[in-house]
């Protein structure tokens, strides 16, 4: 089990944003969450990567407890996430995000730094390499000298998955990926995220994209006004009533 | 001896709160520290000095004749000093460096113009001090106190309620956002530069009649407390402004009354930092946005 | 009703838009699409004077607007749904709304805002909220709500569904079509190519900041190379 | 000492340096001293025995000005000597410089402890506090009967903390009781807190080190406040300024000063119908202060012979004597301090007369 | 050669020197987006610090000066834990308001001498003549005279100095933590997801930049010979301030760029007496309303880049054109 989320509750004042939402990830899976606008999808996210503490339940990852945990930890332990609001920055190069995002993942102090040591020589050329190869693999590997900020949407996107991947992560929290996307490049998001399944990592998705959801998801969990309606693969969800009632709407054809 | 230093901690802070205002109604549109604002205030107090001196019109002309120099240099700093940056995308210093650079001019300007000789008004009936029971205030200490807190209530349902407050508030946010809904943001802008700016000038007359002395270099004094309370109120709130002028007014004043005088400006703002660090969005300010999305 | 004629705009050094030319006649709705990147939202800023085009002109009834600042554009009846949404974060919701009609003279503002709690209830419901907090798809009905207020005669829309669930973007196609069937006169940009071919009359297709194709919707709808490129063709094939 | 190059000749002239504070917050003080040096050269070269020409350098009242200023006027205009700084502060900082050049330096405002044992080269005729405070209080004590006082004093002003010190010396060799000790800062302009406890206190009373500026503030207040006793101030007292800002809550303000304006002496008359004259306002002490300390470099200067040669120029500074100036009798004393009277004087009617 | 030995020059190159390191100072807490006004205040304790060092307890210049920076340092860990957690402005203001604190309590102390300050600091340059006579060198050498050489070989110790810093800060830039660093810069929150611990980097640049003030400081006190709280107030801490904005603070370059002109600019104003503030004042209105981002920018930096570089292309080109 890579991570479960135990009974988690989050209030604003008097607003219910989660509550007392409870399921587990397995490693390598694909979990898909949805619900309606503020069903709490974002809050979720927000509570297992510490940025908000819950207000009650908690988070276990990999048998650890999260509670109390800074978000970095919590990124160095091995959760890494995107945003559903870019949150690129903006002044670097695309392969300067990625090198952020591997931070965690480097040992090099400020001593090795200034005199540049042939420990931090080597690690820093091998993780210039690996955030060269991260890009591409996402697909903007010829944009890796461009600052993010005049990469245009779509790309700006992908360039997030691949900051995220930067840090290897177990888990990877996508919220909604395929946000701006059309059609065709959300078909080659979905290869995306199956090469990082691939990649023996789990992750957790946010999306509104149905198609995106339904190909892709082993798993579903369902929220609505805060509360989990529901769990369970595409086809059952599919077919809940409920979730129809609240969510998916009568398929138009 | 507590009612009167009660008094004058009150008397002192409604000074500072009515300089913050200008400060506060600045920020509160730009997102700008007006580091001006204090030699703009210097200006007023001169300028309705010298009407008071030679034109024989009251302390309500002198007030005008204040403001509207007030209105005036704030016009032209915002033209000159704050336009040309807000056409390109900058950090929030380059307005900062600039309208220190106006304050560094406006004092040099002042000393030439009027000398660097402190100068007092003179005396006028609101000079006059009542005695209550053995604390002594005096009536333009009254009057400061009035108009700040009027002030404070007038402008505070302005931003919240009328239209041109929203529009205000809408344009301190983002001013593309306030464009794409139609305001014009440029006027919207020199309007409160004015504004504030005319307040401050008023301010100068108002705190020079109380201190009974004007000098250049007044603004960079008054305008560092101004500071001070912009940060312990909360940047931009009016409430703020207001209340923070009092507690910092009280505060100075009993640390001399009850500790030691010479440790007057350090317990200002060691109280800012202590605030901070238990508050760090200053008393009223608004807490920032948690979480991401 | 709104005409661009050979307009270019870019930023910088980077050329968004080269020399491209474009027409929304009154009353209907007109959709832009293209990949990422290929300068839809640039074309809608350049139309709103967020931009300045370096050449070419914008004509709304018949009258240049490329070199007039925003506000005076937005009176003049164009309104833009920006991308990104551009909510007014430490404004509540209400105020959000209200400021969409800040310009507006006439005494209907208060039943155009019953109007769209209607529509979007979960907005009535968060009225005193900060826009700022509100989740993604709140926001994105809120944008809609407050251009909406201003009672513009042609409506811009960058993306509107993104971030909807899809309820609710099937909803705001119809509220398009609606709004349309009202006499609004619409110019759409979206990702959901589907969909906005499916509500369009006419569509231009833009690539890497050039017109590539233009033509009534239905006609690009089934152009092949639109299909392959936007409609996720590859799988059908 | 000795630079590399010597002084420049300059149209026969002597090139004096002066660094002042010319902008800023204390631009008053630097202002007076600049007209009081113009005006006595003006006089000297009319009278035609020594040519003096002024080079003006502001310093804004801040140390690395004033550096850069005496490097300035030193090292590329090559004067003669300096006079000034304004500040002590500000001597210090460049003091141990200019002695090591072996240029003359004579202060004209300067008041606190130490500036001269900077070096040989370091001359001041201002009177320093210990010597002008000390002759205030006793007068004081004995018109008044002074047994208790309280004392105020500008604590981020160094004059006013020298002056503050030589106020508790004296007041414990006379057996005064000191009720109480309350600071200000320059350019404080409120002084409602500290006045108000004062009140409290009752004292005899109540001694001020600061400057006239905040001086006449605090006399207002005290007024205001009811404390209707003496105030017994510093060197900061001397200023016709305080009596025009202060209006009649000065009277009652007693100082020591070798500047007396009211003295019955034609010298003092003709120096402030003159400067009346040109400048249109009263002079205050920095301005007769820096009257005085030209005159005197001009007497070195002649019986020096050069135009050029500091050495000489200091041995006949350090030799001056019996000169009679606008501050009255004066000579240096051994440290290149002055050795001159001092008037006490008190505010009455609106007027500086003497304490007797 | 006569022109740059004059003192009055060397003088403002030591001054030049030490504003540039204290540019550097802010620029350290500012490439994590911070901006303190702290560093006249960390500034103020170096200086007395070693001021009273040296003075007091007889200890070397080269031990007394790195002391200052480390007491500024720690004072810097006192303030830093509350203040890091401030943003924008509001640091900005409790930074300040830090400095003024500072210049009270060395106002109140006994062994800071208040107001009066403490004179007769040992001056750099006298020690280094000493040092010059002791070896033998009384005469000068060629034709320096000795104090010349004094002066001189203060201003080799200070650029050296000053070039370790630079080259400190370079390198930094290009290194895992300076990356860190601007990553905060563009978006704290979004740094600390994806993996950095934002609050500690935040306090080492806090550090750094106190450090390298207090080192400033120190040096300050031994090239002037005298030190009071004056020094150190709200003027001082702007004037730090306007180096980094000025030359623009978002490379290394800028704050050294904008401390050399701000140095020189009141100097080279001497001749316009009292508007000479006035024409200050206007210079920095005019300065930030045509290069709001600072003289120096990331782009002027690229800009220059590529230009050398394709000018080192042609030249190559034209040598290997030659042999052809
Ligand atoms: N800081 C906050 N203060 C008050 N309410 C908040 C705050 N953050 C979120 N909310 C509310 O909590 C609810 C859940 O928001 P959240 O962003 O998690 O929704 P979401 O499921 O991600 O929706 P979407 O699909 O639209 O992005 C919303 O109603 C939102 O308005
Ligand atoms: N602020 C900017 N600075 C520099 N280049 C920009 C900027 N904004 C956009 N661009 C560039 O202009 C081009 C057009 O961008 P635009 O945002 O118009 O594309 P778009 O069609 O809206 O794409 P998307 O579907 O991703 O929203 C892109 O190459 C983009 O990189
Ligand atoms: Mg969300
Ligand atoms: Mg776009």
């Amino acid at each position: 089990m890579t991570l479960a989320v135990q009974h988690v509750s989050k209030q604003f004042g008097g607003l219910m944003a989660v509550a007392d939402v409870d399921f587990v990830v397995n490693p390598g899976e694909i979990v898909g969450v949805i619900g309606p606008n503020g069903a709490g999808k974002t809050t979720l996210f927000n509570l297992i990567t510490g940025v908000l503490p819950p207000s009650s339940g908690q988070v276990v990852y990999k048998a650890q407890p999260l509670a109390g945990v800074k978000p970095h930890k919590i990124t160095e332990l091995g959760i890494a996430r995107t945003f559903q609001n870019i949150r690129l920055f903006g002044h670097m190069t695309a392969l300067e995000n990625v090198l952020v995002g591997a931070h965690c993942r480097m040992k090099a102090g400020l001593w090795p730094g200034i005199f540049r040591s042939a420990a931090q020589r080597a690690e820093e050329q091998a993780v210039r390499e690996k955030a060269q190869e991260l890009l591409t693999l996402v697909g903007i590997g010829e944009e890796a000298d461009t600052i993010a900020s005049n990469l245009p949407y779509g790309k700006q996107r992908r360039l997030e998955i691949a900051r995220a991947l930067a840090s290897d992560p177990d888990l990877v929290l996508l919220d909604e990926p395929a946000a701006g996307m059309n059609e065709s490049e959300t078909e080659d998001l979905q290869a995306l995220i199956k090469k990082i399944r691939a990649m023996d990592k789990a992750v957790i998705l946010i999306e509104h994209d149905m198609g995106l959801v339904m190909n892709i998801c082993d798993r579903l969990v369902v929220l609505n006004f805060g509360k989990k309606i529901a769990e369970g693969t595409p086809g059952e969800i599919q077919d809940n009533p409920e979730v129809i009632e609240a969510y998916l709407g009568k398929e138009e054809a | 001896m507590f009612w009167q230093q009660m008094v004058n901690g009150i008397t002192l802070g409604s000074t500072y709160s009515l300089i913050a205002l200008g400060y506060t109604l600045i920020f509160g549109v730009l997102n700008i520290v007006n580091m001006a604002h204090g030699e703009i205030f210097m200006f007023g107090a001169f300028v309705g000095l010298m009407i008071a001196v030679h034109a024989n019109v009251g302390l309500a002309g002198a007030l005008l004749a204040a403001m509207a120099t007030g209105a005036v240099l704030g016009y032209l700093m915002e033209v000159l000093a704050l336009r040309p940056l807000r056409r390109r995308k900058v950090s929030e210093l380059a307005p900062l460096i600039s309208t220190i650079g106006v304050s560094i001019f406006l004092e040099s300007l002042a000393l030439r113009l009027f000398g660097a000789e402190a100068q007092s008004f003179p005396p006028v009936s609101s000079t006059q001090v009542f005695d209550l029971a053995g604390v002594k205030i005096s009536m333009v200490q009254i009057i400061i106190l009035a108009i700040s807190c009027g002030l404070m209530l007038v402008l505070r349902f302005w931003l919240e309620k009328t239209k041109l407050g929203k529009s205000i508030r809408a344009t301190s946010e983002n001013i593309e956002t306030a464009n794409l809904l139609g305001i014009d943001t440029k006027k919207i802008i020199v309007l409160t530069v004015m504004l504030a700016s005319a307040l401050g000038g008023g301010a100068g007359v108002l705190v020079g009649l109380a201190f009974n002395a004007i000098e250049p270099t007044m603004g960079i004094t008054m305008g560092f407390k101004g500071l001070a309370v912009l940060i312990l109120g909360g940047l931009g709130n009016i409430t703020g402004a207001m209340v923070g002028g009092l507690l910092l007014g009280v505060a100075e004043i009993f640390s001399v009354a009850y500790g030691v005088s010479s440790y007057r400006d350090a317990v200002a703002f060691g109280m800012i930092i202590l605030l901070l660090f238990l508050r760090p969005e200053g008393l009223f300010g608004s807490k920032e946005q948690q979480g991401g999305r | 009703m709104l005409k661009i004629e050979q307009l270019a705009a870019g930023y910088g050094n980077i050329q968004a838009l080269k020399n491209i030319d474009l027409a929304v006649p009154a009353g209907k709705i007109v959709s832009l699409i293209g990949a990422n990147g290929a300068g839809k939202t640039t074309t809608m800023k350049a139309i709103m004077g967020i931009i300045k085009p370096t050449s070419g002109r914008v004509l709304f009834k018949d009258q240049d607007v490329s070199r007039m600042p925003t506000h005076k554009i937005v009176n003049g009846g164009i309104s833009l749904v920006p991308e990104g949404r551009s909510i007014l974060a430490r404004m509540t919701v209400l105020e959000n709304l209200e400021m969409g009609a800040c310009q507006r003279r006439d005494n209907e503002v208060q039943s155009d805002l019953k109007r769209i709690f209607a529509r979007f209830p979960i907005l009535e419901e968060r009225k005193a909220q900060l826009g700022g907090t509100l989740s993604g798809g709140q926001q994105q009905m809120l944008a809609i709500g407050r251009a909406l207020m201003a009672r513009p005669e042609v409506l811009l829309l960058d993306e509107p569904s993104m971030g909807l669930a899809p309820l609710v973007v099937a909803d705001i196609f119809k509220v398009i079509q609606e709004i349309n069937q009202a006499g609004m006169t619409v110019l759409l940009v979206e990702q959901n190519v589907r969909q906005a071919l499916k509500i369009a009359h006419h569509a231009y297709v833009l690539e890497t900041g050039r017109i590539v194709l233009s033509g009534a919707a239905a006609e690009i709808a089934n152009n092949p190379r639109v299909m392959e490129a936007y409609l996720g063709g590859k799988k059908a094939v | 000492g000795g630079t590399d190059k010597a002084p420049a000749k300059s149209s026969g002239a002597a090139k004096m340096g002066v660094i002042s504070y010319l902008t800023g917050a204390g631009a008053a003080y630097g202002e007076s001293i600049r007209q009081g040096l113009e005006l006595a050269r003006d006089e000297i070269n009319a009278k035609g025995k020594v040519k003096i020409e002024l080079v003006f350098e502001d310093s804004k009242g801040e140390k690395n000005e004033a550096i850069n200023a005496a490097n300035k006027l030193i090292h590329k205009d090559n004067v003669l000597a300096i006079m000034g700084p304004t500040l002590s502060s500000e001597m210090f900082a460049i003091g141990p410089m200019v002695n090591q050049e072996g240029v003359p330096i004579m202060g004209t405002s300067l008041t606190v402890e130490g500036i001269t044992e900077i070096g040989d080269y370091v001359f001041r005729n201002s009177l320093p506090e210990s010597a002008a405070i000390p002759q205030s209080i006793k007068r004081a004590k004995a018109k008044y009967n002074l047994k208790k006082v309280a004392i105020m004093y500008s604590d981020n002003n160094d004059l006013a903390v020298s002056g503050y010190k030589t106020i508790q010396q004296t007041l414990k060799e006379e057996g005064i009781e000191v009720l109480g000790v309350e600071t200000f800062a320059d350019k404080n302009t409120d002084f409602s807190a500290q006045l108000t406890k004062i009140a409290t206190l009752k004292p005899d009373a109540v001694m001020v080190a600061g400057l006239y500026q905040e001086a006449a503030l605090i006399l207002k207040k005290a007024r205001e406040l009811g404390i209707n006793v003496p105030v017994v101030g510093n060197n900061g007292f001397n200023s016709p300024q305080l009596i025009k800002s202060a209006g009649a809550a000065a009277d009652g303000a007693v100082v020591a000063s070798p500047w007396f304006p009211g003295k019955d002496d034609p010298k003092v008359k003709k120096f402030i119908a003159d400067y009346k004259a040109k400048y249109n306002k009263e002079p205050d002490q920095f301005a007769a202060q820096a009257y005085d300390a030209l005159q005197i470099m001009a007497i070195a200067l002649e019986k020096s012979g050069s135009n050029t040669d500091r050495k000489k120029l200091r041995e006949q500074l350090a030799a001056v004597k019996d000169y009679d100036g606008v501050t009255g009798k004066f000579a240096f004393d051994a440290k290149r301090n002055p050795a001159m009277d001092v008037n006490v004087l008190v505010v009455k009617d609106g007027k500086f007369t003497e304490l007797k | 050669m006569e022109f740059l030995l004059n003192p009055y020059y060397l003088q403002m190159a030591m001054f030049i020197i030490i504003n540039a390191i204290l540019g550097l100072s802010m620029y350290l807490t500012m490439s994590t987006g911070q901006l303190s006004l702290g560093a006249a205040g960390f500034m103020s304790i170096g200086a007395y610090v070693s001021a009273l060092l040296t003075m007091k307890a007889g200890l070397p210049l080269y031990l007394a000066v790195p002391i200052g920076g480390a007491a500024a340092c720690l004072l810097a860990a006192v303030i830093g834990l509350p203040t890091t957690r401030l943003r924008g402005i509001y640091l900005a203001i409790a930074t300040l308001g830090f400095g003024e604190v500072v210049r009270v309590v060395i106002l109140n102390l006994k062994v800071t001498n208040g107001a009066l300050g403490l004179s007769g600091i040992p001056s750099m340059s006298i020690m280094m003549s000493k040092a010059f006579i002791a070896m033998g060198l009384g005469d000068g050498l060629g034709p320096l005279s000795v104090r010349q050489l004094g002066n001189l070989s203060v201003i080799v110790i200070l650029a050296l100095l000053l070039v370790g810093l630079i080259l400190f800060s370079v390198r930094l830039n290009n290194s895992r933590l300076g990356r860190a660093f601007a990553a905060i810069k563009a978006d704290e929150y979004a740094a600390e997801v994806s993996g950095i611990d934002t609050r500690y980097y935040k306090l080492l640049a806090f550090f750094m930049g106190a450090f390298v003030a207090g080192i400033a400081g120190g040096l300050a006190a031994h090239i002037t010979f005298f030190i009071g709280p004056k020094d150190f107030a709200y003027h001082r801490a702007v004037e730090i301030l306007l180096f980094a904005v000025l030359g623009g603070s978002d490379t290394v370059w800028g704050p050294l760029v904008g401390s050399f002109i701000l140095t020189l600019l009141p100097e080279a104003l001497r001749f316009a007496t009292e508007y000479r503030s006035m024409i200050y004042g206007a210079i920095l209105v005019l300065m930030m309303a045509f290069r709001p981002q600072g003289l120096i920018s990331e782009e002027t930096i690229r800009y220059w880049r590529t230009k050398l570089l394709a000018k080192k292309a042609v030249q190559q080109e034209e040598i290997s054109g030659g042999t052809n």
